[in-house]
């Protein structure tokens, strides 16, 4: 479904003025720390009441300033994780999850238990919010918002609290909401690669306006955005198609490239993917090298060289029809003699590409 | 006082508890309304909702007890609609039930209007976020987090319904077995020779009966606090 | 509808003064009746209540206020049959609001003023109350409101002293409570009705204020119009009996000239 | 009501207005004291500090205004100590004063003790950790944040001494320019025949003049809640 | 200064038992969420009073059941900054800013400057916390514990909510307060990479047990502790000297393994450096690669290979007197012939290395 949004608001000393479509799926907002991102979600939410716009969901209209219309937040049923857990102090644990369920015809307890398993919190369903950890509120909250069986969730920054092992474990199911409920799902990061895997379209927000917004795969892939994006969170997505699994925990993709060896992919063959990787995961080799520990070496062809203010260059890569980012220094640029047109090897280290960096796309898409 | 208490004892106990517990029951719902209406909304007149609710407390008992006997008397312009529709009030128990509520009311309110003023709109808002309607989110989330400020209006307004005089003598008068509540038998005995020792004894019930009921609040209250808190 | 009224007043006043005199014939029957009454009637009242329960088997339900509350409720239509105040001008309010039938009104009783001081003190001559009092204090019932503080007032007037004492003067918003003013030494005198001195240990009778210096001091009953008219009669009646006036004298009440 | 008022009619409101402020202000910092005693603390002897705190509640306040009498009266063992030092307050405005204080205490009490179980230990623990001991925590966290109960229950108070009459009179008597309030010539009107119509004046004033500090208390309470919460 | 912690405490439902001594600087915590790792701060703070237990911090002793000492919180002067900002709702920022400096003597106004210019507040100075961002809250209270002039810093997730640039100006900060200040700092974060730069000691806590204590460099360069740590957060640390800065923007360093080249490091020559390197930012090659544009190819020897549960192997390396590890597929491991002895190369790409991945150390350790 998709999500349309168009807000005009102003605070004491902080004008918001953002609008961005997306037409399906995930959609990432991204900014520094006061760029306005929970006010947009906020708005969405209905529970900031912007000066001017429109938001809307689908076929839903939630709101219209023009036609004086404003649904009420508990008629928008959106699932909200807000920045700070929010729990309900007087309710159990359990009594949280539940929460949002009644009001959309009870607790499925077949989700109820998977939401449960999938946060690993079993064992504190009987616990009060007060008694939990910071990350333990932030994981109930967030089932909390799955529960209620929302028709937009809106995500702001549900991971940060989270480790790394409980991260790998959120972010696929949000993945499945997203392509078995058809959920659009607005999600706030201030991490790149928790959200290329999930976000269709990503919108970086800048002191309140739109920098940039566009497809995931053209964002991550320009050199351009690098600034807003963060360098060390830049790289580019590859769209693959499962080939097969090897004995050795590995599996074979196909790339417009040529094949790559990832870790192991959770799907069946013929399963499409996308593929995030990172510009600094990848090291460009004039000849084709050997006797590496690096199993992928794909053959490319060099589009532009785009300086940075480090002392760094972003490389922008044509492999098969794909676009890849490598970020090398400029000594290496110049030394290798790199300049657009040229054909190379990129070197992608199997390990570097983490299962947090592959998505499955449904098949439909 | 370690003996029983006498039949005369046991009917002004009687009727300040029953008074009083109805008093308090009766008033509490529309003490929350009101209170939730000062506390979140603005509309006109407010101010003058916000002066009636604090009257009683501000005039002298008797002016309160005068102004019901002359509206809610049996020939008072609703009194006299009660009288008609068979629910009177005037020298009844049910009357002194009413003075006290009045009287009671504006402890009640402010002790739950300064609790509904403190619970976090935050969590009000997650709850709307969450499918709740306006009334659903009273009801599953302010109401349960204002739970200790209602404990608190209600054990207040049940203290001063157990403590008020002035406008119930006014109003319903002192009729035994009907208004002799605790407070104007202990008047009654006061305003004879040699009746200290009786009144004395009255208001050592009154003293432990209430304290009984604040003491329960209070245990109450901390297990409430308990189950937020841990 | 005053007019309609009286008549209706005159009329059943009749009816029911047959009525009585039957009732008196005959055997005792259940009469149950209210009274409100002063509240500082309500000890002796009680009594009384006992002697009718014995002597009619009804039972007597004593309302015990003070007597401008009483009077605004019996305008406002208390259940009462038989008003009993300390007030004279109450009473005459209610008969002026046609309230009580006036021909039942008669004087039950009547009380005296003392100058109480703290228990065991001399006597004292009234013309010495300012100097006894030095800058002292006298207590007594609210001097423009209270009927005990404004004969009280009325009786200082006339015997000369009030303009000594009334800057000393301490009102209390009842007899009842004035007398604790002294009784507690708050006090160093007091204006109280006889009936409260006698009763209490802490204050001893220091002189007695003349009767003949402020208007008589009576209590007057009567019958109310919308009450039980017949029971109320009888009642009356009953006050008027030996019995209820020795116990009424029991309490340190005067005797007043009775209606026959 | 609409030409001047009457000298007596100026003196009684002069007075209630004196008494209600000191039986207010002087009662504040007992008041937040006990609160948050109250609210924070466990002691021996906590059930019987909050029972006598609500005493006044319960009793009729002629029973209060005797208790008083007994105590603080010239005979009294704290009135006589206080007399000794120059300090009376028997047949005092003073004493008035002491009288209203009394009878609102629980009121303000309340309020107050609401208001400070509602603010969140965490931002104390905060302000501990950074180097504030606990009367400063006190002085700079707790108590700016219960400035809304501590208005209330101030506003509570207030307009408790303005209407407070059964003590008062009980204790202080009613010496006009000393101890006569609105309430106590209010009374005395209402027990003479025809004195209504000049009770109602006194009655109209004690109520402007409370609606008044009323609506400055909410306007007050509106710019501290804007303080904090934007 | 030297920190030495000790702990029991029961909860309804969880138990720690935990204890640690780490001779000075700052102190990294590691675990999974609900580990129990903001207990210990908060025992350390003494906001939880453990059940036993005993806490010094160089000669002090804030707290020790045997003796029951247990100094007040007050008086212990520890700069807390909390998981959940906590921020004083009636002050300003500013108050905010200044509120533990009044109990210490003071606001010194240059230090103010300094912190609120690192924190890009000063924009909010005059704002109330409840009209600040998540980011912004944190960013004060980060301030507020700063200029409290605490003896201990307490940092519970600081930089969770904050951008990556904003974390790479709140670093350096840290660092000079622990060197110039001589500052002990215990550090809860999620992230290995944000802590590996400052830490001194790594406690990696599970359950509310310590599972690994140690000397940083030991601790993230031991195979074993990888699966504690995370995959991707694995890595080593090597000590180097600053030799010198080049024209193009890069600077060369010198390890015991030889010399490296890395993007700009702000120190001058003979700086010593303690450089993270991540597992999987390493390649192995058995020949010496050329035409690669990784500049930096270090020789190493083989010390162990370890399997995880995955389709990996980590490598440990001996690069001259540094360990180093390397993340690879088995199928590489076994391809290339990996075996402890063997002699091969690593290759580190130098924009693998960023600025938050080397810590100058003080001259006089
Ligand atoms: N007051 C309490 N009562 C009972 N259990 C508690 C209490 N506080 C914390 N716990 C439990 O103790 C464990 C450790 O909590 P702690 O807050 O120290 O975790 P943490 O390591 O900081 O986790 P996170 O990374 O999620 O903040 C958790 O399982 C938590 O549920
Ligand atoms: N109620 C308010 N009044 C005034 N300014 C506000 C208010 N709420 C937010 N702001 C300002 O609006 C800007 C955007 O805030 P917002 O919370 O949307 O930021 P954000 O992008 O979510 O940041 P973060 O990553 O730190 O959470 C900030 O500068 C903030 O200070
Ligand atoms: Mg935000
Ligand atoms: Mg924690």
């Amino acid at each position: 479904m998709s999500l349309s949004v168009a807000l005009r608001h102003s605070f004491a000393d902080f004008k918001l003025d953002v609008a961005f479509d997306s037409p399906l799926g995930v959609t990432a907002l991204f900014g520094r720390s006061g760029a306005g991102k929970t006010s947009v979600i906020n708005a969405v939410s209905g529970l900031l009441r912007p000066d001017a716009g429109r938001v809307v969901v689908g076929e839903t209209v939630l709101f219209d300033s023009e036609n004086g219309l404003d649904l009420p937040v508990h008629r928008r049923r959106v699932g909200y994780v807000f920045q700070d857990a929010r729990l309900f102090p007087h309710l159990s644990v359990r009594g949280n999850l539940g929460y949002g369920a009644r009001f959309a015809g009870g607790v499925d307890p077949v989700k109820f238990a998977r939401v449960v398993e999938m946060l690993g919190i079993g064992a504190l369903l009987d616990r009060r919010p007060a008694a939990l950890s910071g990350g333990e509120k932030q994981r109930v909250a967030i089932g909390r918002a799955l529960l209620a069986r929302p028709r937009l969730l809106l995500l702001d920054e549900p991971l940060a609290a989270l480790d790394d092992a409980r991260k790998a474990e959120v972010v696929p199911f949000l993945e499945r909401l997203r392509d078995e409920a058809d959920l659009p799902i607005l999600y706030v990061s201030h991490s790149v690669g928790e959200v290329a895997r999930l976000a269709n379209t990503v919108v970086v927000i800048e002191a309140g306006r739109v920098v940039r917004a566009g497809p995931t795969v053209e964002v991550l892939a320009d050199p351009a955005a690098v600034p807003s994006l963060g360098l060390r969170e830049a790289g580019a997505l590859l769209n693959a198609t499962v080939i097969g699994h090897h004995a050795d925990g590995l599996s074979e993709v196909a790339t417009s490239g040529g094949p790559l060896i990832l870790p192991h992919v959770d799907a069946p063959p013929g399963t499409r993917l996308r593929i995030r990787i990172a510009a600094q995961d990848v090291i460009l080799s004039i000849a084709r090298p050997v006797g590496l520990s690096a199993l992928n070496i794909v053959p490319v062809q060099i589009v532009s060289l785009r300086d940075g203010n480090g002392p760094g260059v972003m490389v922008q890569l044509r492999a098969g029809d794909d676009l890849l980012l490598a970020r090398v220094t400029r000594r290496s640029a110049t030394d290798l003699g790199l300049v657009p047109g040229l054909d190379c090897h990129a070197i992608v280290k199997t390990v570097a590409v983490s299962g947090a960096d592959v998505m499955t796309l449904p098949a439909n898409r | 006082m370690i003996d029983a208490l006498t039949p005369a004892e046991w009917q002004a106990l009687n009727l300040s508890l029953r008074v009083s517990f109805w008093a308090t029951l009766c008033s509490l719902p529309i003490g929350v309304f009101t209170a939730y209406a000062l506390a979140r909304w603005t509309f006109p007149g407010k101010a003058i909702v916000n002066g009636l609710v604090h009257l009683p407390l501000v005039l002298p008992p008797v002016v309160t007890g005068y102004m019901l006997l002359i509206t809610f008397g049996p020939r008072g312009p609703i009194g006299s609609v009660l009288e008609a529709i068979g629910l009177p009030v005037a020298f009844r128990w049910s009357g002194a039930a009413l003075a006290a509520a009045i009287m009671a009311f504006p402890l009640m309110v402010r002790a739950i209007r300064l609790s509904i003023e403190a619970v976090d709109p935050k969590l009000e808002q997650a709850a709307a976020t969450l499918g709740a309607s306006r009334a659903w989110v009273f009801a599953t989330v302010t109401l349960p987090l204002v739970m200790p400020g209602i404990l608190a209006g209600t054990i207040l307004a049940f203290a001063k319904a157990m403590g008020e005089f002035g406008a119930t003598i006014t109003f319903v008068s002192n009729i035994p077995g009907q208004t002799q509540t605790l407070p104007t038998a202990i008047y009654a005995f006061l305003q004879i020779p040699g009746g200290e020792g009786a009144a004395l004894r009255l208001v050592v019930i009154a003293v432990v009966v209430s304290m009984g009921a604040l003491l329960v609040s209070e245990w109450v209250a901390r297990r409430l606090a308990a189950r937020v808190g841990s | 509808r005053g007019a309609r009224k009286l008549m209706l007043m005159r009329l059943t006043n009749s009816i029911c003064a047959t009525l009585t005199a039957i009732s008196f014939v005959l055997p005792a029957s259940a009469q149950d009746i209210t009274v409100f009454a002063a509240a500082s009637l309500g000890g002796a009242l009680e009594a009384v209540g006992d002697a009718w329960e014995a002597e009619t088997g009804g039972s007597l339900t004593v309302v015990a206020a003070g007597s401008s509350a009483i009077a605004l409720q019996v305008q406002q239509g208390a259940p009462a049959d038989v008003v009993i105040l300390a007030s004279t001008d109450w009473m005459d309010t209610l008969a002026a609001s046609g309230d009580i039938l006036t021909d039942s009104r008669f004087d039950v009783m009547a009380n005296a003023l003392v100058l109480i001081g703290p228990a065991g003190a001399p006597p004292i001559a009234l013309g010495a109350i300012p100097e006894t009092l030095g800058d002292g204090r006298l207590a007594m019932a609210l001097v423009d409101a209270v009927p005990a503080g404004i004969y009280g007032r009325t009786a200082l007037e006339n015997l000369g002293l009030w303009d000594a004492v009334a800057p000393q003067v301490v009102q209390a918003d009842n007899v009842r409570a004035a007398l604790a003013f002294v009784a507690t030494g708050a006090a160093d005198l007091g204006l109280v009705y006889a009936t409260d001195a006698q009763a209490e240990p802490r204050v001893s009778v220091l002189a007695s204020i003349p009767g003949d210096s402020h208007p008589p001091i009576t209590y007057p009953a009567a019958a109310v119009t919308h009450g039980h008219i017949p029971d109320a009669l009888a009642f009356l009646r009953f006050l008027t009996t030996q019995d209820a006036q020795a116990i009424f004298a029991d309490s340190g009440f005067l005797a007043v000239e009775l209606p026959r």
